[in-house]
């Protein structure tokens, strides 16, 4: 599964994208940030403040109980400000 | 029905030239053009950049466009959004509706902006003279695109 | 705060570079453009004449422009507004808006186009197979023009 | 007093304008599309659906009530169509 950060949530987790396999119990959005956060550190961080975080499944965006499969791409966000 | 996520700079007349080039159906264009500010929230910005999600970015833009044209009538569209580094002054972004009334064109151009502020993944982060600082999203982008959702909902 | 009142084309690249040049409080520029379509109530236009009443038209249009000044707190407003012949493709008129937020330049650059479709004094005559026919005004325009007021009634 | 014709209202009346002298007895916008389109002809004809005739007095938009004076420019034009 490929884990991808921007703009703040990228700047604490320290990185930009990882390749992730969670255990098989992490079957949603909610699910992969308790697991992802709970790594310690600027992980940890990057999902302190969760009403900050957005998510998006395939290029599309979801609430935290939306399913995640192996093949998924999961971003993290904060909400956008372009225009 | 034209989606472009670029670096450059764009030429918003040679663009609305080309938008309209030989389709005669269409009576008003309306068209918006975004420009960094050098002021925000009192403080000074010397530059802004702006950081988006490859792939991301161009599908939602074309979901937002595809649901302007199913809700009006129109002959064309246009969303033209940069990333990268930005200097005050500088364009962001022009969104363009062409229709053969003017209310078409005027209301889709609005909902394509409301819905490019709240759902297209960009971020900007500002240089100011205390650093580089990401910009908030602001409540009122949240309203502005939910005033359409009402509509519809009225509609129905 | 431009008005012009004129024969030849009009360039909009150019006059969105040069309304917004060294204004770096503007953060949105909304423009209207409308063109001469080729059809109208079924029937084919080979070409349109636009009337106007010199003197009239541009003190009309620069009380349509100080209203929206007076409602929106705009950066810089601009209206251009061919007379004469024109075929289809060409652009009649330009309406544009500046303003720190998009909200502002969006409905003041929508309020200018339905009041100048109201009060400006213009009328098309066009050019059909079965000769020339003045345009009929459209109620559906008196119409946009009113919400305008009804809101500023509901705002009291 | 100037008397301008606009579009339609120009064609029917043959003439885009015109100095004009009226009585004393016509001091409204009203009194006077009464009188100019008194004097027969495409004046009739121009004046005969007053629904349709818009009037302008010295620039500005006025409704048939409006008073007007010797000095006075009065347009008279169907409703607009521009932009």
């Amino acid at each position: 599964m490929k884990i991808l950060y921007f703009a703040w949530v990228r700047e604490k987790a320290g990185v930009s994208s990882e390749d992730v396999s969670p255990p098989a119990e992490v079957t949603t959005v909610g699910a992969l940030m308790d697991w992802l956060g709970g790594r310690g550190g600027g992980y940890t961080e990057a999902f302190s403040d969760r009403k900050m975080v957005r998510v998006a499944v395939n290029h599309a965006h979801v609430q935290a109980d939306h399913p995640i499969a192996p093949g998924d791409e999961v971003a993290f966000f904060p909400p956008v400000t372009g225009g | 029905m034209a989606i472009r996520v670029q670096l450059e700079d764009f030429d918003v007349g040679a663009e609305l030239e080309r938008l309209a080039a030989g389709n005669h159906g269409i009576g008003g264009v309306a068209l918006f053009v975004g420009l960094v500010r050098d002021m925000a929230g009192g403080e000074t910005i010397g530059a802004m950049e702006l950081e988006h999600y490859p792939g991301m970015t161009e599908t939602e833009l074309e979901r937002i466009d595809a649901e302007a044209r199913r809700r009006w009538p129109l002959e064309e569209t246009l969303i033209i959004h940069r990333h990268g580094r930005l200097e005050p002054g500088e364009r962001i972004v022009l969104a363009a509706a062409a229709s053969a009334h003017r209310q078409a064109a005027f209301e889709a151009c609005h909902f394509i902006m409301d819905f490019l502020k709240t759902r297209a993944p960009f971020w900007k982060k500002e240089e100011t003279p205390g650093g580089g600082q990401w910009v908030d999203a602001r409540s009122t982008d949240d309203t502005a695109a939910s005033r359409w959702s009402e509509k519809e909902r009225a509609a129905e």
